[in-house]
C-alpha cells in the first residue's frame, strides 16, 4: 500500500473525487496555479483544468458565498480556506446560509459544500495561525464537523464529506500534516511514513462520518480526543502508565455518544482534551454528554485539558499548549480522585 | 496650511425633508424618456461609465413609450405585465390585511416597485436563477407561481410548501427560478454570482440574477459579488433597486458621496446603469440588456431601479415617523401602474373600464385563492404543519442526537 | 421610584452615560433619527446631537469594525446590532479584533465598545429574528457577556457594560422588553409597571458584571438560567411546586462561579436552561462546570433544557421553545433520579 | 440571439506570464513623469475621475523632479529620505538572516516598496494614526521608531514590547502613530474610517491613514470603510499598495475587469489618485495632498501605490514556483533606492561614494540594534517573555476564571 503523508493523502481525496465526479471543484486562496500554501492542491489544477481548480481572491466571504451558490446549482466545492483563524469573514455565510438552506427552503435547495482549513497550534504561527474554532461550529445546527487525525482517516473523511449531502467543515490540524506529534517539540517528530495510518490506499474508499474510533484500548480512564490531542493523549497514557483507553472522534458533529458512552461506563473515568480554550469549548459539550449519560458510573469528575483562556500566544506556544505533561497530570488526578 | 488647522466637524447625510416637512425631490435629475442612449451588449464598459449617472426611461410623460429602448415587448406582453402588476398590488393589499387580522404574523408590500421584479422576470428564460430578496414576489406573480401557494407559505398552513419553518414572504420555488429567500440582507448576491459562475464552469446557458435593496448595498456580501462577478465575468445580473428608503434611513445613508447606486459598478469595470423603475418597458429593455450580456459571455451588469417605496417597510413599521406623509406623492416618477396602464390607453389597446373590469376579476381571484390557502389554516388557527415537521430537513439524513430530541419532544 | 419597561432602562442607560461622559457615542441601523426599531435610543439624537447619536449604513461589520476604531481612539461606542441574529457579518471584527486588541497590543490599545443586541424568540420571528447565540461569545477570550432579565439590572449592567475598559457583548432578551414573560404565550404578559424589578432609579448606578443573583432561594434543586428563562424557570418551579433555587447569572462572561457551586452544593442537583440550541450551548459550560465543581455533591445528572438542534421555526414556535411545561418536567425528572 | 446560445465560458484571468517565460510589462501603461494634473485639494471628485487610471510620477528617467507634483520636500528631507529607505533596507536584511539563523519564527520584508511607507510617513504630524499592514515598517523607520525596540519584538524576547503575544513583525507603537498590526487582512481598514470619525466627532485635528495590499482589497472590509469614509467624510487617507502580487496570485484575481485599484473609489464619490510607489518624491507629493483634504474635512482619499514586491511574501513563501525569477528586473518603475539616490547624485547633492559611506553606517547601527536586542535573548535563547505575561492583558483586570487557570499552569 503506499505510504502517504496528511498532505498526499488530502490531496488524493480530492484528486480521487474529481476524477469520479465532474461536479467536485476546488478553490481557494492560493489553491490554483500554486497549489496551496501547505501543497494541499498541488497539480490539479494541472490535471483537472482552470475551471475545475482555481484561484480566488482574498475573500472567505465570497469563498464560501459563491461556494454556496455553486453548490445550489448542482456542483460540489470542495474549498479551502488558508488558516482556520481567517474563517470568520465567511461565518454569516457559513451559519445563516449554509448551515441553514436545506431546512428553510425544505430541501428544494441544498448546500453540499466542503470547506477545509487549516487549524491547531504548535507551529509558532501565533494569534493568526494556531486557533481551534471547532466549537463555533458544533454549535451550529445543519452543518457537520470533522477533524483527523491522520492520513488513512484524513482521505477517508475528505472522501465522504465531498460525496456527503450536506455542509462539512474539515479540520486539518496543521501540526499532523507531516507526523504524528505528540507534544514534544524538542524531539523530532516520526514521519508518516514510519507509521501504519500514513499507510493509505490510492483509489476511492470512505471513512464514514459520526463514527469514532478507539486508538488505544485501556480500562483505567477514557480520554477523549481529536486530531493532535490523540497523539499528546498516546504519549501522556504511555508515560503516566495509566490504561487510558484514547478515543479518537474523528467526527465532532453528528457525534458518537455510543462509543464514548460504552467506554466511559467500562472506565468510569474520562479526561477531555483539546487545542481550543477552555471555556465553550467543545469539551463543555463532551463533559455534559458523558455525565449526562454515564453519571451513575463515574468515580470520578470528567477532567477537561485544553488551551488556556487567552489569545493564542507566540512565544509562550509551549507553556499554552495542551501537552503530554498537562495531560498527564489530569490523568494522574482523574485516577486519584 | 495645515499648521494650524480647523477642527474636524463630523458629517451625518440627513434627508431633505422630514415629518412635518414638504416634500420636495427637485433636486432629482430626472431625465427625459428616450434620452439616453442604447449601446450594444458588447460595448466596452469603459465607454457607457455615464450610464451609471443618468436614468434610461421610456415612457413619457405624455404616456408615449420613446428612444432606443422602447420595443422591446408586444402589444399582449404589455397588457400582461399590466395585469401582472395589477395582481401584485391586490395580492399585497390582500395579504396585508390578513396580517391585520391576526392570520399571520408578518408582511411586506410591494407598492410603488411593482414594476421592477414583474417587468425583469419576462427577460429571463427558463432555467435561470433569481436570488431575490422579499420585495420581489413579482418574480413570481409574473413567472406564474400558483398564489394559493404563496398564500400557503404566508400562513405557514397544512399545505405551506415551506412546512412552516420560514417566516411569512420568504418563499422558495425552484423551478420558477426564484431562490429560497434569506431573512439576512445581501447574503445571497454572493451566492446569485456563485450560481452563475457554476453554469459558466459546467459551460451551460443559464444566468444568475442578484438582487438587493439600496440599504443593503452597504453589506459586504455586496462587494464580495462584485469582486467575484468582475473576476471571473460570471453570466450574473446584479440588481440593486433603489427604493429610497431602507427602514427609516434613506438612501444617502447607504450611498454616501457616489451619488448613485450603480456608480458602485464602475469600480469593478461592471458596465453599470440606471433605469426608471417605475417605467415598466424601461426595466425591461434594460432587463433584456443586461441578461443577453450575461448568456453572451459578456458577463455582470449592474442595474439600478430607481423607484420608491409607497407603502411601510414591512408591517412592523410606521413611516410617519421618520418621512412625510404626503413624500410618496411628491415623488417624481409616479406610479408603475398607473403609467403603464395610461400607455396602454393612449395606444388604443386598454380602457379605463376594461381596467376596473380586469381590477375586479384580479380581486376575484385573489380571494378565491385566499379561501383555498385559508381552508388549510392560517397561522394561529385550522391545519398547521406538524412539530415533526420542525425536526425533518436540518440534514438530508437525520443525525442520531436530533433523533433523540425528537423522541424527547415526543414527536 | 419611577417604573421603566426594560426598553426604557436600557435608553435611560444610555442616556445617563451620554449625559455624564462626552465619549459616550450610540449607533448603528436606525438608531438615530428614528430610534432605534425597538425604540431603545428614541430621543437620545435630539438631545445629544447627530455626532453623538446617529444612524449607521446597513453593514454590521463596518458598525462594529468603525467602533473598534473609535475606541482605540479615546471613544465609548455603545452600538445596536437590530437583531441578534444579524451580528455575525461582524463576528470576524469582534472575534479577531475586539477581543484581542487589548491582549495583542500589550495594552497601547483598548476596545471599550459595548454591543447590544435583541435576543431570543417568542415573537413568531422566524429563523432571523430570534436567535440566542451567547454561546459563540462564551468561546472568545477577552469579551465579557451580559444578559440581564429585567429594567433594574438592564440599566444597572449596561451603565457598567459602557464603563467597563473591554468589550461586552450586551443581549437583550426582547421578550422582556415589556414584561417579565414566563413561556405562557396563551396567557397575557404582566406589565414592568407591576414588577418590582421595573422600579428602576432616574439616575446613575451600575449593576457590577460577573456577580449572579438568586431570584428564587429554594433547597431541592439548583436552575441556572439567563434572561427570559428566568421567568420560564420561576413558572416551573411554582407549577411542579418543586422548590427550586432559581439563579440569574446576568453576566455569562466571567460567570458567577461561586454563586453558583454554593448553591448546588446546597441542593445536590442541577437543570440548566436556555433558548439557544442545545449542542455546544453555553449550557453546556455550565454543566462541566456544575460537575468539576460539585461532583461528590451531585446526587442526580445535571439536565439541560434548551431550544432544539434546529434552526428556530416560524409555525412550530411553541413546540421549540423551551417553556414551564419541558422544564418542569426536567426538574420533575431531577429530582426522581 | 438568445433562443440558441453558445455555452458560457468559464473565465479565470491569468497572469502574462509563468515561471520559464520571459516577463513582460510592455502592457502595463506607464505616462511619462510630470505629466498627470495637480488638482487644488478642493477640486470635485467627480471632475478627476481619470486620475484612478494613470499614474503620477515626479521622477523621470533621467532622474529629474518634474511637473505640478514635484517640491514637496527640501533637499534635507530628501536625504533624510533616502537614509530611512536604506536603512529599511538594510533592517530588512539583517532580520531575513535573523530568522533563517532561527532566532524567531517568521520575517516579511520590504524590498522594493521601500518608498511606499517611507516617503508616506513624512506627510503626516504627531497624533496622526496609520492603521498598517505587516510590509509598512518605514512608517517606524521614518517616524524615528528605535529599531532595537522593533527587533525585540521580533525576536519575542524579554523586553519585547508586545510580551512575545504576537507573531514577529507585528508592531504596535501608539506615540509613533502606528496602530498594532492584525495578522487578519483588512480588518483594520473599516478601524482607521472608525478612527478618524472619532476625531471628526471629537472636533480633533488629526486624521487616521487605512493600509492595505492589492490582494487584501478583495475582503469585505474594504467595502465596509468605502461606505463609512463616504456616508461620513471620514478624515482618512485609504491607501492600496498595489505590488502585484498577493502571495502567488497576481493582482488581477483581486482587480477583476477593473482596470485599477485606484478605480474602486470611484463608485463611493471617492477622490481616487494612483502614483509611482517607486518614486520617493511621487509618494510624498500625493500622500500629503492626501492628508491636507482629509485635515481639511474635505473628506476621504483613496490612493493606490503601484510598486512590486520584489522579495519573496515572506520567509515561508517560494515565489519562483509562480513567477519568472526575474520579473522584478523588468519591472519597468525600477528600485525606489536607485531612483533616489540617482535624483540626489544629479543634483549635486550625493554621490556615490556618500551612498557607498552612509550603507556602511548604517550597516554598522543595525547590527548595533542587532546586539543590543540581541542581549535580552531571541525567540528560542535567552530572555524571554514570562509564561505570566500570558495570561495577563486579556483584560484590564484578570477574572477569576483566568486567575484560576494562572494558578492552575503554576505560574
Ligand atoms: C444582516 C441584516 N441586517 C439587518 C437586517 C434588518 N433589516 C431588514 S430589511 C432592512 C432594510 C433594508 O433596506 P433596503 O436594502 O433598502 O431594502 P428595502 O426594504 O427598501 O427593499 C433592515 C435593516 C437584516 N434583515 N439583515
Ligand atoms: C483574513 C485573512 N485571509 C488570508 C490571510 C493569509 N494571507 C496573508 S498575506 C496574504 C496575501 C496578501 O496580499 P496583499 O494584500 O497583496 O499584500 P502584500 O503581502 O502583497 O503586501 C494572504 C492571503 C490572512 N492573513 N488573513
Ligand atoms: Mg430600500
Ligand atoms: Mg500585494
Amino acid at each position: 500500500m503506499p505510504r502517504m503523508t496528511m498532505i498526499e493523502a488530502i490531496r488524493s481525496a480530492m484528486d480521487v473525487s474529481m476524477g469520479r465526479d465532474d461536479d467536485v471543484v476546488v478553490f481557494g486562496e492560493d489553491v490554483g496555479y500554486f497549489g496551496g500554501v501547505f501543497r494541499c492542491t498541488q497539480g490539479l489544477q494541472q490535471k483537472y483544468g482552470r475551471s475545475r481548480c482555481f484561484d480566488a481572491p482574498i475573500s472567505e466571504l465570497g469563498i464560501v458565498g459563491a461556494a454556496i451558490g455553486m453548490a445550489s446549482y448542482g456542483l460540489k466545492p470542495c474549498i479551502e480556506i488558508q488558516f482556520a483563524d481567517y474563517v470568520y469573514p465567511a461565518y454569516d455565510q457559513i451559519v445563516s446560509e449554509a448551515a441553514r438552506l436545506r431546512y428553510r427552503s425544505n430541501g428544494e435547495f441544498t448546500c453540499p459544500i466542503v470547506i477545509r482549513m487549516p487549524t491547531g497550534g504548535g507551529i509558532f504561527g501565533g494569534q493568526t495561525h494556531s486557533q481551534s474554532p471547532e466549537a463555533l461550529f458544533t454549535h451550529v445546527s445543519g452543518l457537520k464537523v470533522v477533524v483527523p487525525s491522520n492520513p488513512l482517516d484524513a482521505k477517508g473523511l475528505l472522501i465522504a464529506s465531498i460525496e456527503d449531502p450536506d455542509p462539512v467543515i474539515f479540520l486539518e490540524p496543521k501540526r499532523l500534516y507531516n507526523g504524528p506529534f505528540d507534544g514534544h517539540h524538542d524531539r523530532p517528530v516520526t514521519a508518516w511514513s514510519k507509521h501504519e495510518l500514513g499507510e493509505v490506499p490510492e483509489g476511492h474508499f470512505t471513512v464514514p462520518l459520526g463514527k469514532a474510533e478507539i486508538r488505544r484500548p485501556g480500562s483505567a480512564v477514557t480520554v477523549l480526543a481529536y486530531g493532535t490531542m490523540v497523539y499528546v493523549a498516546q504519549a501522556a497514557a504511555e508515560e503516566t502508565g495509566i490504561d487510558a483507553e484514547v478515543i479518537d472522534l474523528r467526527t465532532l458533529l453528528p457525534l458518537d455518544v455510543e462509543t464514548i458512552v460504552a467506554s466511559v461506563k467500562k472506565t468510569r473515568r474520562c479526561v477531555v482534551v483539546h487545542e481550543a480554550t477552555l471555556t465553550s469549548g467543545f469539551g463543555a459539550e463532551l463533559v455534559s454528554l458523558v455525565q449526562e449519560n454515564c453519571f451513575y458510573h463515574l468515580e470520578a469528575p470528567v477532567a477537561r485539558v485544553t488551551g488556556w483562556d487567552t489569545p493564542y500566544p507566540h512565544a509562550q506556544e509551549w507553556d499554552y499548549f495542551p501537552g503530554p505533561k498537562r495531560v498527564g497530570e489530569a490523568l494522574i488526578e482523574t485516577m486519584e480522585a | 496650511m495645515t499648521d494650524n488647522p480647523a477642527p474636524l466637524k463630523f458629517h451625518v447625510p440627513e434627508p431633505e425633508v422630514r415629518p412635518g416637512g414638504t416634500p420636495d425631490f427637485s433636486n432629482v435629475p430626472i431625465p427625459k424618456a428616450g434620452s439616453v442612449d442604447r449601446p450594444p451588449v458588447d460595448v466596452d464598459p469603459r465607454t457607457i461609465r455615464d450610464l451609471a449617472y443618468s436614468i434610461i426611461r421610456v415612457l413619457n410623460r405624455e404616456g408615449d413609450a420613446v428612444g432606443p429602448w422602447a420595443g422591446t415587448l408586444t402589444d399582449e406582453e404589455q397588457l400582461e405585465g399590466l395585469r401582472h402588476m395589477m395582481t401584485l398590488r391586490t395580492f399585497d393589499a390582500r395579504m396585508q390585511m390578513a396580517q391585520r387580522q391576526g392570520k399571520t404574523s408578518f408582511y411586506m408590500q410591494h407598492m410603488g416597485e411593482e414594476a421592477v421584479s414583474c417587468a425583469f422576470r419576462k427577460a429571463l428564460v427558463q432555467g435561470d436563477m433569481n436570488f431575490p430578496t422579499y420585495r420581489q414576489a413579482g418574480l413570481l406573480i409574473a413567472g406564474g407561481y400558483p398564489m394559493v401557494d404563496m398564500m400557503n407559505q404566508i400562513y405557514s398552513n397544512e399545505m405551506d410548501p415551506l412546512k412552516g419553518r420560514q417566516l411569512p414572504i420568504m418563499y422558495s420555488a425552484k423551478d420558477h427560478g426564484f431562490f429560497s429567500i434569506s431573512g439576512n440582507l445581501t447574503t445571497q448576491y454572493i451566492q446569485a454570482v456563485g450560481w452563475a459562475m457554476a453554469s459558466a464552469i459546467k459551460g451551460d446557458t443559464k444566468i444568475a440574477v442578484g438582487w438587493v435593496g439600496d440599504g443593503a448595498t452597504a453589506e459586504s456580501d455586496f462587494h464580495a459579488a462584485l469582486v467575484f462577478a468582475s473576476t471571473y465575468r460570471a453570466p450574473v445580473v446584479l440588481n440593486v433597486v433603489n427604493n429610497q428608503w431602507a427602514i427609516s434611513t434613506f438612501q444617502g445613508i447607504a450611498r454616501g458621496g457616489s451619488g448613485t447606486f450603480a456608480a458602485r459598478g464602475l469600480g469593478f469595470g461592471i458596465p453599470a446603469l440606471r433605469v426608471d423603475g417605475n417605467d415598466y418597458l424601461a426595466v425591461h429593455a434594460v432587463a433584456k440588456w443586461a441578461a443577453e450580456r450575461a448568456r453572451s459571455n459578456l458577463g455582470p451588469t449592474l442595474v439600478e431601479y430607481v423607484t420608491y417605496r409607497v407603502g411601510a417597510h414591512s408591517t412592523s413599521d410606521d413611516p410617519s415617523a421618520y418621512r412625510p406623509k404626503t413624500e410618496s406623492d411628491a415623488w417624481p416618477l409616479g406610479d408603475p401602474v398607473i403609467r403603464l396602464k395610461n400607455h396602454l390607453i393612449r395606444r388604443g389597446l386598454w380602457s379605463d373600464e376594461r381596467h376596473k373590469q380586469t381590477e375586479a376579476e384580479i380581486l376575484e381571484a385573489v380571494i378565491s385563492a385566499q379561501k383555498e390557502a385559508e381552508s388549510h389554516g392560517t397561522l394561529h388557527a385550522g391545519g398547521k404543519p406538524s412539530t415533526r415537521d420542525m425536526f425533518e430537513g436540518v440534514y438530508a439524513e437525520m443525525p442520531p442526537h436530533l433523533r433523540r430530541q425528537r423522541q424527547k419532544a415526543g414527536v
